[in-house]
């Protein structure tokens, strides 16, 4: 299991396949990720870039309950968060979960599990840079159950 | 005792600052370090709260050298 | 939208990183992957090899009907599907689904959508070689979303 | 009018052979192709059927020239 902060852009796949590599000796069935990307548009606004603050310390100890709280409620094998902060550019990759399991319902449920519990608990907030020049604070994540 | 505080993203901008110190000498909660630091300033709606870098109720009490931070809803993933 | 099957080995993360580079200009916030992997056992046997029969033909025009019924019922921007065919051994992949979408909850749903569909409808067999020399034709598949 | 009949997987083996063609002047459903190539064998418990490789049951009429195909319950994935 591992956390990951990164201050610099980070290549999804690549990460998965350098894990997978190096931690996983085999054993899983079904592999699950989850990849958030920044778009250049957020509420009807075009977004130039955006700026990633979080609480150093305290986000990785959320990040490892999490994963933790995941491990108790489903079979899994391993699991990978990563996470960009600072300065990010559209299409830049943000979070990156991956979910090792033995079968696909538990790769699927503790990866879900994961994106939305970091979404709600995981001390992190964007600010964005509008083309406008304007900034602004993102004021809250939408509930990734419901919305489309 | 000495409490460390910590603010966080909009309120930390709001506030002009991202740190403050309070020294007490009673039983103070988390909502009470707010308004030590923050006598003029009521509590924002939805704020969230840690001691330590664990979430917390605002009326939990803290202890000498804890650090407490106060900060809005989080934004990630 | 592509599906692909293939006679050979397959590197799920290349595959992925290669489509997105040639195929998806941006706009997509989510992504999700499902990888289902070959393990060494099965049903507390030890399985050295499997061999997977298709319905060439087929194949390809039902998994096309999966993804075109998850476009129907998801805002999806685009969705891979890759299967294996023929010799496997342990620790490859067989099937790699990956939807790209403006928000999560649409990329898992129609992820797992797809993936249930595929494993109920694809026409697709697995004969199992075990290390005893026996081989067997796998029966049946486990449901998804209740198997742990 | 001429029918093709495919086997696969478990049903192939066990019938010996993958293919099957099916010469007819009358309306046959895909169970009665079923039994014009297999006169002494009971349709298989759970077998799924395709007709030019859509799924259908096994009262749906065939056409000449159809590709009728027979198989086990389906483990891809």
């Amino acid at each position: 299991m591992a956390v990951k902060v990164c201050t610099g852009a980070f290549e999804p796949w690549q990460e998965i396949q350098d894990y997978q590599n190096a931690q996983i000796s085999g054993g899983f069935g079904a592999t699950t990720v989850f990849i958030g990307t920044m778009r250049d548009f957020n509420d009807g606004d075009d977004v130039k870039s955006m700026m990633l603050e979080h609480y150093p310390g305290m986000t990785e100890k959320q990040l490892q309950n999490i994963v933790y709280a995941a491990r108790q409620q489903w079979s899994i094998i391993d699991a990978l968060v990563v996470h960009r902060v600072g300065t990010i550019m559209p299409n830049d990759a943000i979070v990156l979960i991956a979910v090792w399991s033995a079968h696909r319902g538990a790769a699927f449920d503790a990866n879900r599990y994961i994106i939305e519990a970091l979404k709600t608990t995981a001390p992190f907030w964007k600010k964005e840079q509008l083309t406008t020049k304007q900034a602004r604070w993102v004021s809250k994540n939408t509930d990734g159950y419901t919305a489309g | 005792m000495t409490i460390k505080i910590r603010y966080f993203a909009s309120l930390r901008e709001r506030l002009g600052r991202s740190e403050d110190t309070v020294d007490f000498y009673e039983a103070l909660t988390v909502s009470d370090v707010w308004y030590r630091a923050n006598a003029d300033q009521p509590l924002p709606v939805n704020v969230l709260a840690s001691v330590n870098m664990d979430y917390v109720a605002l009326d939990s009490v803290v202890q000498d050298d804890d650090e407490v931070a106060f900060f809005p809803p989080v934004t990630g993933g």
